[in-house]
């Protein structure tokens, strides 16, 4: 690490840059998090970016740090603009105050009030100005210097990770890189820094560079789909490009379909002949796929949907996070329709989580829902290796002795041995219709609720283990979220312990079916619960209430995206409960 | 999956094909003639029943794969290409044969159709075209003549001309295109043989009235006449359509091209995908 | 009414009708109900078909009374076979007992055990032979003949009944067919009937013969819908062909759509246009609506979808009823998207409630789903007149000073005024994209959580009035309902009643908002409650449980369709309820 | 229902059909040049804002309504068509124009288009066409070419032939179809306003490039040429597409048919429908 020597050091440390599209922050950011990360750094960083296709506002906010981090803090420690172009429009992500240093080209335009009312040290540096000082010299990549110097990144790290990201174009723009690099690094040589990335003690243990969307893939892969098909759609579309550079490196497949009616029941099919499937959208395209689920759970079809939600209902915020596709994941079928419902809390667990889910929906032979969300499924993180688990796709399959074979047989733990096409003996017609146990169609009300019950045993005998939920902590003060927000709520909680407070958070990964018993046991001694989600309805509220009695002393903190939810905002809340609990 | 079941060679009658359900058909509908002709096209072929997969959606005609002794899945309305290409492109070793009716495929079905015609996944698409909603007691469908007025969801008529299946798949492109007639068994089972054989999309459109609904259609016997010549010339096939009333029946096109193949790589284990993740310095 | 002395006089009756398709027993049913009706009853025909599409096994299940029926009794007082044929399948709905009698004809099968079993007299009737004596006889007339002489029905009405019913068909076929009547009233004369229906006295109210679906098409109109665009699907295509043939009638049009995404996305196509606009589907075609029913939500256009219940999930049991669809009613968007939901709970309430939907939706610019069943939507019934209401579609408009006009303005009330086209100044594009009041697009969580705060008050604001539910009784036990098994709770509350219970009856309406304030209120007296729903997965009493505190002793009475919930049902779930309460 | 809208004669120049918008378009995008030729279009035939309705899909291009000053509605991905149908069906009064872009139309929305040129409801369809989804940041579309490797979802190419935008719609029965070029931007002017004067269904398939996905787009200006001369011949037609290679412009097909008008009858109140209830004996 390069010294400077009058900043404080620290071991970890917030920043964001903001810019136009075409000022190239979101590289920047990248090249920063991948070079921390080489100096044996944790790190993430999220995007922010406004309607504009390309070329409109952006923003890459980083957390680095010596421990393992996945969510922003409250506030940065250093901003940098290259420009201002409608960066007000993420003053509610941004947060400076008097610790913070403000780096901004004064060429572009004026400091927003919420920058110079912030009390933020302000620093000018003329970064337009200095790209006319070597030909082919970047704004961006001037930036990435000048941020490493000033948080004190290992030269080195930077400039092989530069030469890495750039190394497919050539010669000449790695060597432009290399000294828009140093002019970053001479620009910042006479300024105070914010805090001064601390040198990590070596060995360090082994990390991953990888997004939640790249993560969902792996996790498919790893639970054993060797198909996809999918329709593009933002925020999910890098599950399917994963999916599409790396099945077919595993003998697999991934079609591009016409439509998510196309491509849910192309999965459907080749799940029908023995291959798991998974496909990837967002709520919209959740939303068409709606029919094709309630066939996969009345014809015993596995099959995994990834939906990385977004701002809604409709088509809402494309680019932007939220929570509030719960509802539909669960509820949304015609007739009784019971399924899996999963969510990641972590990029690592998206990894994790969808092998899981691969894994029930083959055991079960039923559909999963994932549910990601963008804030998981776009940023990008140094992190630990996700551990490997052993779950694979094994479904219950007819045997050798087919005589007799009823596709849809009564079985004691609920789960009937399928036949797949090719097997003698086997051949059956899967179908939509209610049937009796050899598959037949059937309007009689006895088979449909054989059937019927069936497909809930199937689900109340099978044992999820331990997974359903990650437990931490105890006392009578709880936490009570699932997914994404579970990572300010980590951080929340771990900020309450540091003060003292006996404090114990739940967050659900196995939504569907919930596991109501242990969920209760959970709250045991719970007295003072605060609900976490981020949606406008409080669905996550609303779906606990339908299945279990909540402590009467019960806050909800629900937010609709893309306003954040930090780890500030739910120690704030946990306050008014401690608070109301003293009054 | 498959090259592990062992195969054996035994010579299956059409009869071996037909399952012992009890058609939901009436009596006298032109789908027990398309049932007939398939058993025997699938006896001729020499397939085994555990080797073909039968893809319907939902209809009258839909219900045909039960009534077989294939595999089948009876899926949802207008989605039966969809399933059959999924399960086409990841089990190449099966024969698979997407099945349906007009409305299925050609209504809420239409976008699919399109794109299988583009998309030449190896299966073969037999419609039971009977310009009508059978299963739903007889509304109009995409076929049906603008002036019908039997029902009751368009009492004056569809207020639009017909679809025209033969002329559709030929501009979306698809490379086997037949017509065929439920009341012509041996000609229908040897298209659908044909149709079967072909490597790539193979669309057979198929006459086959609905006595219920459409009891006029049992003069379609009489205006049903053999035609097409097949040939491998685009324009040849349109100029073959524009003297067509809709009662030609043959191989009106056939001209192979390559079948879809997703992407191929060279094959390395989930290990070394994972290294790619690894932080290197 | 015809004199029949040895049998036992009565103002309610119980029959049903069997036979393979071909033999007419709905035609036979209906005549009956029409001739009953025209001999000042009430009555209700319920229609139970197998799977074939023609031909197949049908039973035509009436009820005749003299005060308003809209449920079938437990029993029958008449079972007549025109043959067996897979009578069976309806076993557990044509309950015979000792005091029934029940008419076959010898040569069409044996006598299944379930009759013979039960203790019902037998009686052999040769329909199919009878049909010899006349030349163009048939059996299902023979059969009306017959039971009309057993019950008491007046010749002329019938005779009248059947020469309009066939007026269409020629004089050959009325005359074989009061041939048939006479053949059957002969075959009658030397057996010992049932019960016999007295005459009723007159003058007598006036009546209507309506099926639930046409009710349905006519609340439609009556709220002011001028269009449909729909895709057939059992069992709601009675809804939409009644309104193909009514709304020309009415400056209105229908178009048949190639498909459910076609045929909303035209109704919001009408209603954007200012046309109040309605479509009718069932689950499978329900659950290809949600995408744009989101839409409708994001971009505050009324549209009326009525959702004629069949059971599910995926193609399920597509003639039969069931009470399944709640969730994704209430559910199934992605994204925070509450609607409004609503069930009617007698067939002259699928006119009221459908009216009032349409009143709703438009004054509230929201999606409304009506959740009618088959067993509703399909039975035919002599009723009183639906009562007329002053509940028309009133869409708060633009006014003319459209001066700085925006679309979505955040409404004290929620209710922002909406222009149409044509209004010169109102120009403004609706989207399903986050929004500022303006209408333009907008990435921001606090423009996004602007409409989402105005969607949600303008449902807490809105006085819904006393409709939201009908209540009746008092005292510690109460029945809680919905939809079409409000029915027999009504009948079972009457039976206990007349045992000396006070019990209280709840048939919740409006189902989305939900009014739990009133619903609390309402059930403040209860101490012991019971929940009557036909689905197999509770999904109504987990829907009240996420909204308001249930009393400790709730119980729940869930079936799946079509299994039977009749009044002894909900009789012996209460006695349950009650016994348990003594022990 | 706007019989009772006073209408006052005004002369408006293109730009008043201009809103104040600033496009989310890329500088560069060939959808402005279709939004200038549309405003020119308008003003041309002399339409209010007020009495004019454009309805899109999702894409880039179908964000155009709220540039223009005219009633818009932004709808979900692929349903314009069926927006646009109930609109002018239930408001015949007004200037009903459908848009979008090839994904739009041609992928999700590909059935609504079959039914639409068929259904010929008085509305104009103009189908930005760049053979790329611009949105979701460069896919493979219907019209893609079978061996552009640009797109991380299908990195070995499509594996299938383009969809063929003009002989569709012409085999479905469209009465009017014709060819533009957003950088040709009087003739495209010119079509548009044909278009929209045209009674019945008018597609226009609109070359726009995407200059982000698809920057050897800009290479079309010079395979872009005028060459189709409208014909109410099919034949004629589909001969002109046999020859064609994609980047003739010019109207390929005018051949006005009755539009579509749904049943009508003699107006009754309500009380003498529900009269038709009533019990009589
Ligand atoms: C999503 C959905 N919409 C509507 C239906 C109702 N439906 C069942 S079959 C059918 C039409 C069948 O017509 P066709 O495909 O021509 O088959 P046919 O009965 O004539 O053989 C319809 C509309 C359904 N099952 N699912
Ligand atoms: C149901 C649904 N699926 C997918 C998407 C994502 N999506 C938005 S635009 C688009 C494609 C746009 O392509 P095109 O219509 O050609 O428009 P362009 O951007 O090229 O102008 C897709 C797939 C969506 N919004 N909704
Ligand atoms: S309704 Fe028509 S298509 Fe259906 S089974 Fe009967 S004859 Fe065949
Ligand atoms: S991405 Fe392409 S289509 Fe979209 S705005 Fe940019 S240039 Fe136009
Ligand atoms: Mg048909
Ligand atoms: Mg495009």
């Amino acid at each position: 690490m390069s010294e400077n020597p009058d900043n404080q050091s620290t071991s970890e440390l917030s920043l964001a840059l903001v810019g136009s599209g075409g000022a190239g922050v979101m590289t920047a950011g990248q090249t920063l998090l991948d070079a921390a990360a080489a100096s044996d750094y944790y790190g993430l960083m999220t995007r922010a970016t406004g309607p504009q296709i390309r070329g409109g506002e952006a923003a890459a906010i980083l957390r680095l740090s010596a421990r393992p981090v996945e969510c922003q803090d409250d506030r940065l420690d250093l901003l940098v603009a290259i420009d201002w172009n409608k960066a007000e429009r993420f003053a509610d992500e941004l947060i400076v105050d008097d610790n913070s240093l403000v780096v901004a080209d004064p060429g572009q335009g004026e400091v927003p009030a919420w920058i110079t009312d912030s009390g933020a040290r302000l620093v000018e540096v003329p970064f337009d100005a200095l790209t006319r000082e070597f030909r082919g010299a970047r704004t961006n990549t001037i930036a990435v210097g000048l941020v490493a110097q000033l948080i004190g990144l290992e030269g080195r790290d930077v400039d092989a990770t530069v030469r890495r990201i750039l190394e497919s174009k050539g010669a000449k723009l790695i060597e432009a890189a290399l000294a828009g690099l140093e002019l970053g690094r001479t620009a910042a040589a006479d300024l105070a820094g914010p805090k001064r990335l601390e040198r990590r003690p070596e060995p360090v243990e082994p990390r991953w560079l990888i997004t939640g969307n790249e993560a969902a893939g792996l996790g498919a892969v790893r639970g054993g789909v060797r198909f996809c098909a999918a329709y593009p759609i933002t925020p999910s579309t890098e599950i399917q490009e994963w999916l599409a550079a790396h099945l077919p490196e595993l003998g697999g497949s991934l079609v591009q379909a016409e439509d998510e009616l196309a491509s849910i029941n192309m999965c459907l099919g080749a799940s029908f002949g023995g291959t798991p499937a998974i496909t990837a959208t967002s709520g919209p395209g959740f939303s068409l796929m709606v029919e094709a689920l309630g066939l996969a759970t009345q014809a015993e079809i596995p099959v995994v949907v990834v939906d990385v939600m977004r701002g809604g209902p409709s088509t809402g915020i494309p680019t932007r996070s939220e929570q509030s596709d719960l509802d539909i994941a669960v509820h949304g079928a015609h007739g009784d329709a019971p399924r899996l419902v999963l969510a990641p809390n972590s990029i690592g667990d998206c990894v994790t989580t969808t092998q899981w889910a691969v894994h029930l929906a083959e055991a079960l032979q039923s559909p999963a829902v994932v549910l990601s969300d963008q804030r998981l499924g776009q940023a990008r993180a140094a992190i630990a290796p996700p551990p490997s688990r052993d779950w694979h796709a094994q479904r219950k399959l007819a045997g050798n002795d087919t005589a007799d074979y009823r596709r849809f047989t009564d079985a004691e733990d609920g789960v009937s041995p399928m036949a797949l096409p090719g097997m003698p003996g086997g051949e059956y017609t899967a179908t939509g219709l209610s049937h009796m146990e050899s598959a037949r169609p059937s309007a009689s009300g006895m088979d449909h609720r054989r059937q019927l019950d069936k497909r809930r045993r199937k689900f109340a005998q099978f044992d999820f283990g331990k997974h359903w939920a990650d437990i931490d902590g105890d006392g009578d003060l709880w936490v009570l979220t699932w997914g994404s927000t579970t990572l300010p709520a980590r951080e929340a909680v771990a900020r309450m312990r540091d003060r003292g407070h006996a404090i114990g958070l739940i967050s659900i990964r196995l939504l569907s079916p919930l596991d109501t018993e242990a969920l209760t046991e959970a709250l045991r001694s719970c007295r003072r619960l605060l609900v976490v989600e981020q949606s406008h309805g409080g669905q996550f509220h609303r779906y606990l209430r339908s299945h279990i009695e909540l402590p009467a002393d019960t806050h909800l903190l629900a937010r609709p995206g893309p306003l954040n939810i930090t780890p500030g905002d739910i120690v704030s809340g946990l306050e008014e409960l401690t608070l109301e609990d003293a009054a | 999956m498959n090259s592990a079941v062992e195969q054996q060679i035994r010579i299956l009658g059409h009869k071996d094909f037909k399952s012992d359900y009890k058609p939901v058909w009436c009596a006298g509908c032109g789908d027990f003639g398309v049932l007939n002709a398939l058993t025997k096209a699938m006896a001729a072929l020499e397939l085994s029943p555990e080797n073909v997969a039968m893809i319907a959606g939902i209809g009258c005609s839909s219900r045909i794969p039960a009534y077989t002794t294939v595999y089948g899945f009876h899926g949802v309305h207008g989605r039966a290409l969809p399933l059959a290409a999924g399960l086409a492109v990841s089990r190449p070793d099966l024969t698979v044969i997407a099945t349906g009716g007009d409305g299925d495929g050609f209504s809420i079905g239409g976008n699919h159709f399109l794109h299988a015609c583009r998309r030449n996944v190896n299966m073969t698409y037999l419609v039971m075209d009977n310009s009508v909603y059978g299963m739903t007691k007889g509304q109009a469908s995409p076929t049906t003549e603008c002036d019908w007025t039997g029902s009751k969801l368009s009492p004056q008529g569809t207020h639009q001309p017909p679809l025209q299946p033969l002329e559709l798949a030929l501009a979306a492109r698809a490379p086997f295109i037949a017509r065929a007639f439920s009341n012509s068994p041996n000609e229908l089972a040897r298209i659908m043989t044909e149709a079967i054989a072909f490597e790539g999309f193979a669309f057979v459109q198929i006459l086959s009235p609905c006595i219920t609904f459409r009891p006029e259609q049992l003069g379609w016997k009489k205006r049903v006449h053999d035609g097409f010549e097949p040939t491998d010339d685009r324009a040849a096939a349109f100029a073959a359509l524009a003297e067509d009333e809709g009662f030609t029946t043959g191989i009106l096109y056939r001209a192979p091209r390559p079948r879809f193949a997703p992407d191929r790589r060279e094959p390395v284990d989930i290990g070394a995908i994972e290294k790619r993740f690894e932080v290197r310095s």
